[in-house]
């Protein structure tokens, strides 16, 4: 068994014109026994930047308690937001520290950048950055979300189109993962405001 | 899936193997210095990454190494002992002997025989003891003698130098020696080859040499059909 | 700097709360050439003299403003061993910052950085205080920046500043020189100006020296024939 | 066979083991079924070498099973979910085997291994009618069964089966497996997911329920099953045997089944906090 | 520099012996390669990055910045060749600071070299490393073990034999850039196209003295060979919402004097 | 005793004339169920990552401990039926580890349309047979088996490598299977056959669309797998005949 599967979980980061969106499943579960359907693997860093972290759930929750801590220094000290992409490389520099025992955690960033310019990135547990113009994946079964997503994604989705472009994909995919999905969470970040829903999903 | 990615990850393994040195190697000494000889491949697994490299590395102006085992480890060995031999030969202020540098090197190898994959052979020449070759295989034991064979080649001409080998041969001599034995190793070992570098060390200084793989003297095997058996 | 017996500060307070060592260090800063700096609309300047005791020391090697970043330089004035020591530890910082984030390090965040390391040095044991201080300037997001750091670890935003042997008087000139509408090529001239008020013999671009940073974000120190021909027009 | 050293030539023909000739009355069912033996690699480790195969072809998957006696006969539910790993391959498996119309067997284990062996079952009860004249009885059927398994006892067969039927005693139920195991009961649950099925199973079984809500217990149990196993779900297919042989009752999608249970997701037990 | 933390070594060996299988990396199996020609070196490589079978980054970029005058291709863990270049870039840039001169192609080359000495073989990384200084163009490879070499031309990755093939043939003493720049491209092309482990697009670095063509996809191959003609619409409302919640972010102001007492923490 | 009339895959009781036909024959339908009439099938397989065991496996006497018989060849194939079609399409590239063995391969098996005594019932039990004789040495292949059934509706049926088997509405199977699984699965989205009161289960998607969505499906996984690419070979189905389509794929 790979440790990424020994909690489960789907994250899809998705960009879309002028807005972006993550969404993550909501299963918690301890190999193929289900916990809870209300976890969910997305962490709010700040009004226009949330961070996916998928792999070991106690991995990601350290992680997101220190990309927290890091980013209240960091605005403390700068008196600034961090950037969303100043924020993918702090994200890579800390996971690369831990080159030879690292976090079982793959992240995904999503956030508007200045002039609401969409901003995603992921990468391994090591901190490789791969960022993209459209999507970014991970989870159980990245190959499901994948698939999805290179078949429905369109470049400048208007944020309603986004969500439910984003939102088929996270649902679909995780269908055909046992260890993600029971019901899925999407944020879809515009200028002026987020928007927060949880989904009907398939609960087996 | 998951066996397409054991595939794939082999696959990167196998590039991953330490470059080594598959190698002959061999050093000799003659009245009034020493030759060194080498071929020139190096290979990771099957694929030969360099067919031109250089294992005579100077480690000052009148001593050379010989350098088989893994190419890392090897490199960066004689980086120190470079680097030491410079600091001393400063704070000394003469020509530093062969064998404080086949020492040093010794020193070097044995303390880290665990981590390190190398085979040496020191030569040069100075001017208190002429030309002397110095064998430094894997454990780290240090050995003075008047010729000395290396690397995976070696083991096909052992017979051949404890043949051909006298003492007090000329530069020339030697140096013809030298170049047909490594060609003998490269025709017989599959990770040897290339062409063969010699390095001639004698109180006149350095003197360089290669012959181009065109060049290298062919033997039995390799020299077309017409000599393929030997009743033909 | 721990176990040792003579690892206590050497900073120490005297009776009457004042750090007598902070304030020996800035009067080695008074004693140093004259530095100053001026923020401009769309930029700022740094000059500083370079006077050497000697016509034989060759010139062309001594150098007293220092790039840190392409976008931020830094001028001292004080001494010049302790201002390398700070300018190779802002350099390292700098460089840190830019592994961490991939982004450059804003001027601020450098001046913070130089500044703790200052500051550190007033309360550590077995070391003294920096005898310099530092004017940092540089262009970012937020614009053209100029600050002072003192040996305390102190900084402040300066629009114009102006730190060694020459001050106060500089500082007089420049409150009466300087307008908030000042363009780069107008602080050059005041800056040299100013210089040229409190300079002791026959100023030349190769006595002095000038950097600036403009909207361009790189940090530059002008060549003498540069200088001397901003010289000329300020005459 | 060379390299290896025990006589196994039972494997190579296992129609030729004792306990399969006596119950056919020398009606060898290997050679009926045009059945060539099972060739075997030429290797030293068999174990080693099946479980290495098996990492390959990973046929198992999660499955909740579930049978009862009941005073109405007996009920089986299933769900329909096949996964590779955790890679779900099919939602809609066929877990309840139709092995004629007096007898079900479900599937927990091989998918491969459940199909063909309760196929070969099918087979093996129509001769035995053909010879004798008589329908089998449950006991009987799941005896064949079970002789087989144990005639391939450790090479790497995967099974858990219920074999469940109406025959002149009456209902009948019994638990068969690879390992050559049977065992007649009441109550079974087969499966990744069967502690769950259980849990429900044992709360509301009584010997005197009514069909209506023994049908419904049997969906119950299988829906909580697919809800807390991962590797259960899809569709719940309950089956009712009587005296008249089985019929299907319902085939439900869980997915819906889960909001007809709770109608407001978010009161949901597994929903402590609002992820929003 | 590189300050590792090995914190969570212990753990995750434990779990490694407990049988679970710790996540692969995403590596570039890569096509890269370098050329010497008349007046510099040109550097080449492909832009896919894999995990697994699966293609993580189909247009990432592989050749990375060292110096003004010096640019290096990584093969191997993604992560490490671009920390390991970063880590020599950010020591070489402050060394010219230090000596007020261009960095020498050597002095990366020993930089790397040391520093992949130092690791074993552990931080992942072959490199192709370029650059023109004050001795004229250079050319090296650095082996993850820290073994380098110094060749006219090299290839590095899993799609080295194939471009290896194209330079064996087609390589010559003192090539015109034009025809430096023809035979890489072809060199990684062969990598693209037979290495599976390679693929998409063709990055070109060409360094001259005092000059750095950057081409980022001198070759673009990654226009798809098909486009839907029933594209997929999803109407507004086809997933099902269960709960939703707005977060209007208006302008904060930035009221001087006391803060207030309510601090929120999320 | 009759057998119930409608279709399945399960075991049933032949009657008792149809046992006194020839033997193979009787346990033919003894498997597959029920139709009486002989049925001209047009029917198609295709598998993913075909390789046969080594031969040595067979011919020497020990293997070498650490020797495997199974090489993975990549490669994704997909059906899909319809009411009155049947696509099924497969990428023609073959390949081991990293390397390109050949760019075009056909990874279809044609059963002619002479193949008359047969229905898509038996044609699906005997490969299930087929499959599980190597029950202990399975052949390390995925297969899908296409084509119209007696009522001239789309079939496919699914194998898993020792003969597990499902008809479904459609399938994806080889390297690419987890990258377009879920595509179909989303706009294909068809109830399960297994429901009760039943729903109709099989895509009622027009031809044209299915063939669109099967190409998009293959570019996709292309962009991702590696394994997937070069071509794309369609063969379609319908009651007129078979039909090749082909499409490029992506070379790198």
């Amino acid at each position: 068994m790979s440790i990424f599967e020994y909690n489960g979980s789907a994250i899809i980061g998705m960009a879309g014109k002028e807005c972006v969106a993550i969404g993550s499943d909501l299963r918690f579960g301890v190999q193929f026994q289900t916990l809870a359907t209300d976890y969910q693997k997305i962490y709010r860093i700040h009004d226009k930047l949330y961070l996916g972290l998928a792999g070991l759930g106690t991995d990601a929750q350290t992680l997101a308690a220190r990309f927290k801590f890091k980013h209240n220094m960091y605005k403390l000290r700068e008196e600034r937001d961090i950037r969303p992409s100043t924020f993918g490389q702090l994200v890579s520099s800390t996971l690369y520290e831990k080159r030879f025992g690292p976090y079982f955690c793959s992240p995904v960033v999503a956030g508007l950048d200045k002039d609401n310019v969409p901003y995603l990135c992921g990468m391994d547990t090591i901190g490789a950055i791969e960022t993209a113009k459209d999507f970014m994946v991970a989870g159980t079964a990245p190959d499901s979300l994948y698939g999805m997503c290179e078949s429905m994604f369109r470049p400048d989705l208007e944020p309603e189109e986004l969500f439910e472009v984003l939102s088929q994909c996270l649902l679909a995919g995780t269908d055909r993962d046992a260890l993600s999905g029971w019901g899925a969470i999407v944020h879809v970040i515009t200028k002026d405001k987020t928007n927060s829903r949880t989904l009907k999903g398939r609960m087996d | 899936m998951a066996h397409l990615r054991q595939h794939a990850d082999e696959f990167e393994a196998e590039l991953k193997q330490a470059v080594s040195l598959g190698t002959t190697i061999m050093a000799a000494s003659f009245d009034g210095g020493v030759v060194l000889g080498a071929d020139s491949r190096t290979s990771t697994g099957n694929y030969v990454a360099n067919r031109v490299t250089d294992k005579l590395t100077p480690l000052c102006e009148n001593v050379y190494v010989c350098r088989s085992g893994s190419a890392a480890d090897t490199q960066n060995m004689a980086a120190y002992v470079q680097y030491y031999l410079q600091q001393h030969r400063m704070e000394l202020d003469r020509e530093v002997s062969v064998s404080v540098a086949a020492n040093l090197a010794k020193q070097l190898v044995y303390n880290n025989k665990n981590m390190l994959q190398a085979g040496l052979i020191v030569a040069g020449f100075d001017k208190k003891e002429g030309g002397s070759v110095f064998a430094l295989p894997l454990g780290g034991t240090l050995l003075q003698v008047p010729f000395a064979i290396g690397g995976s080649g070696s083991a096909y001409i052992y017979g051949f130098c404890d043949k051909f080998w006298r003492p007090n041969m000329s530069a020339e001599e030697a140096k013809k020696f030298v170049v047909q034995a490594v060609s003998h190793a490269m025709a017989r070992d599959g990770s040897s080859g290339g062409c063969i570098r010699t390095v001639v060390i004698t109180k006149d200084g350095v003197r360089r040499d290669f012959v181009p793989g065109s060049n290298v003297p062919q033997h039995y095997g390799e020299l077309g059909a017409q000599y393929a058996t030997a009743m033909a | 700097m721990g176990e040792s017996q003579y690892s206590f500060s050497l900073t120490t307070f005297s009776p009457s709360g004042k750090l007598v060592q902070i304030e020996y260090a800035l009067n080695a800063v008074s004693a140093g050439a004259t530095s100053l700096g001026i923020k401009a609309t769309n930029g700022v300047v740094i000059a500083t003299e370079k006077k050497l005791r000697t016509t034989l020391v060759d010139e062309t090697t001594v150098q007293k403003i220092s790039l840190l970043t392409p976008n931020v330089g830094v001028a001292y004035s004080g001494m010049g061993p302790d201002s390398r020591v700070l300018v190779r530890k802002a350099r390292k910082s700098a460089q840190a910052y830019y592994r961490l984030y991939k982004e450059s390090i804003p001027v601020a965040q450098l001046v913070r950085e130089t500044a703790a390391v200052m500051q550190e040095f007033t309360q550590s044991g077995g070391v003294r205080p920096f005898g310099v201080s530092l004017l940092m300037a540089g262009y970012d997001e937020n614009g053209p920046q100029l600050y002072q750091i003192d040996p305390s670890g102190s900084y402040f935003a300066w629009k114009a500043s102006a730190i060694g042997k020459n001050m106060t008087n500089a500082k007089t000139f420049l409150e009466k020189r300087y307008s908030d509408d000042m363009e780069l090529e107008d602080a050059i001239h005041t800056a040299l100006l100013t210089l040229k008020e409190g300079f002791e013999g026959q100023i030349s671009g190769e006595n002095i020296e000038v950097a600036v940073v403009g909207e361009d974000g790189k940090f530059r120190v002008l060549t003498p024939a540069e200088v001397s021909d901003y010289l000329e027009e300020v005459e | 066979m060379v390299g290896l050293g025990l006589d196994l030539s039972v494997l190579e023909n296992p129609s030729k083991s004792a306990a399969t000739d006596a119950q056919l009355d020398g009606l060898s069912v290997g050679v009926d079924l045009g059945m060539q033996s099972f060739p075997l690699p030429q290797v030293h480790d068999l174990d080693s070498f099946e479980r290495e195969v098996m990492e390959y072809v990973k046929p198992s998957h999660g499955t909740t099973t579930l049978g009862f006696i009941f005073q109405g006969g007996v009920i089986m539910a299933v769900d329909s979910r096949a996964s590779m790993g955790s890679y779900i391959s099919s939602q809609t498996v066929k877990k309840v085997i139709e092995i004629n119309p007096f007898l079900l067997g479900t599937m927990a284990g091989g998918a491969a291994d459940c199909q063909f062996w309760l196929r070969n079952l099918g087979t093996q009860c129509r001769l035995y009618e053909l010879n004798t004249g008589k329908r089998i009885t449950v006991r009987a059927a799941s005896k064949l069964l079970a002789n087989t398994m144990y005639s391939y006892k450790g090479m790497g067969l995967s099974m858990g089966t219920m074999v469940a039927g109406w025959d002149a005693t009456g209902p009948g139920l019994y638990y068969v497996d690879s390992d050559g195991q049977r065992t007649k009961g009441q109550v079974f649950s087969v499966g990744s997911g069967s502690l769950y099925a259980y849990g429900v199973l044992d709360q509301g079984y009584k010997w005197d329920l009514d069909v209506e809500t023994a049908v419904e217990l049997g969906r119950r149990a299988i829906y909580h099953a697919t809800f807390r196993d991962a590797v259960s779900g899809g569709t719940v297919s309950v089956y009712h045997v009587t005296e008249k042989g089985w019929t299907k009752i319902s085939g439900t999608d869980v997915g819906e089944l889960h909001y007809e249970y709770y109608d407001n997701p978010e009161k949901h037990p597994c929903n402590g906090t609002q992820p929003i | 520099m590189a300050g590792f933390n090995f914190d969570l070594c212990k753990r995750n060996s434990f779990l490694e012996s407990k049988g679970v299988k710790a996540p692969g990396y995403t590596k570039t199996g890569t096509t890269i390669a370098g050329v010497i020609f008349k007046d510099g070196v040109v550097l080449g490589a492909d832009t896919r990055s894999t995990a697994g079978s699966t293609v993580a980054d189909k247009n990432c970029e592989k050749i990375h910045f060292i110096a003004p005058n010096i640019y290096c291709c990584g093969a191997g863990t993604a992560a490490d060749t671009e920390n390991v270049t970063g880590m020599v870039a950010s020591q070489l840039d402050l060394h010219r600071y230090a000596t007020g001169r261009e960095s020498r192609v050597v002095t990366a080359m020993t930089l790397l070299k040391s520093h992949l000495f130092r690791y074993q073989g552990h931080v992942s990384a072959a490199l192709v490393l370029g650059g023109v200084d004050f001795r004229g163009p250079h050319l090296f490879t650095v082996y993850p073990h820290g073994s380098t070499d110094s060749l006219p031309y090299c290839t590095m990755g899993s799609g080295s034999l194939a471009a290896m093939a194209v330079f064996e043939s087609g390589y010559k003493d003192n090539m015109s850039r034009d025809e430096a720049v023809s035979l890489v491209d072809r060199a990684i092309q062969a990598g693209i196209w037979n290495d599976l482990g390679s693929g998409s697009n063709v990055d070109i670095c060409i360094i001259t003295k005092g000059k750095v063509d950057y081409l980022r996809n001198y070759k673009y191959f990654m226009d798809k060979t098909y486009v839907r003609k029933f594209p997929v619409c999803y109407p507004p409302g086809t997933t099902t919402v269960v709960r939703e919640k707005m977060v209007a972010l208006k302008d904060v102001d930035v009221i001087e004097g006391e803060a207030s007492e309510a601090m929120v923490i999320d | 005793m009759e057998p119930p009339t409608h279709c399945r895959a399960g075991a049933t009781l032949p009657s008792g004339q149809e046992f006194l036909q020839s033997f193979q024959h009787r346990i033919a339908r003894a498997f597959a169920g029920d139709t009486f009439e002989p049925i001209p099938l047009r029917c198609q397989m295709a598998g993913a990552g075909v390789q046969q065991p080594h031969a040595g496996a067979q011919a020497g006497p020990r293997v070498h401990a650490n020797w495997s018989p199974y090489d993975d060849n990549g490669g994704t194939c997909v059906a899909v039926a319809g009411n009155d079609y049947c696509i099924i399409a497969a990428s023609t590239r073959m390949s081991s580890g990293y390397a390109i063995l050949t760019r075009r391969s056909s990874k279809f098996l044609k059963f002619s349309d002479k193949c008359l005594i047969a229905s898509a019932g038996f044609q699906a039990d005997l490969l299930g047979n087929t499959l599980y004789y190597k029950r202990f040495f399975p052949y390390y292949a995925w297969n899908l088996c296409a084509g119209l059934d007696e009522e001239g509706k789309g079939a496919v049926y699914t194998y898993d490598p020792v003969g597990s088997f499902e008809r479904v509405g459609y399938s994806c199977q080889g390297s690419g299977k987890d990258l377009i699984q879920p595509v179909l699965d989303n706009q294909l989205r068809a109830a399960s056959p297994l429901l009760l009161p039943a729903k109709n289960w099989m895509s009622s998607l027009p031809l044209d669309q299915a063939v669109d969505l099967v190409k998009d499906a293959f570019v996709s996984a292309g962009e991702r797998d590696i394994y997937t690419g070069d071509w794309v070979e369609l063969l379609i189905v319908t009651k007129g005949g078979i039909r090749r389509e082909e499409l490029e794929l992506k070379k790198d």
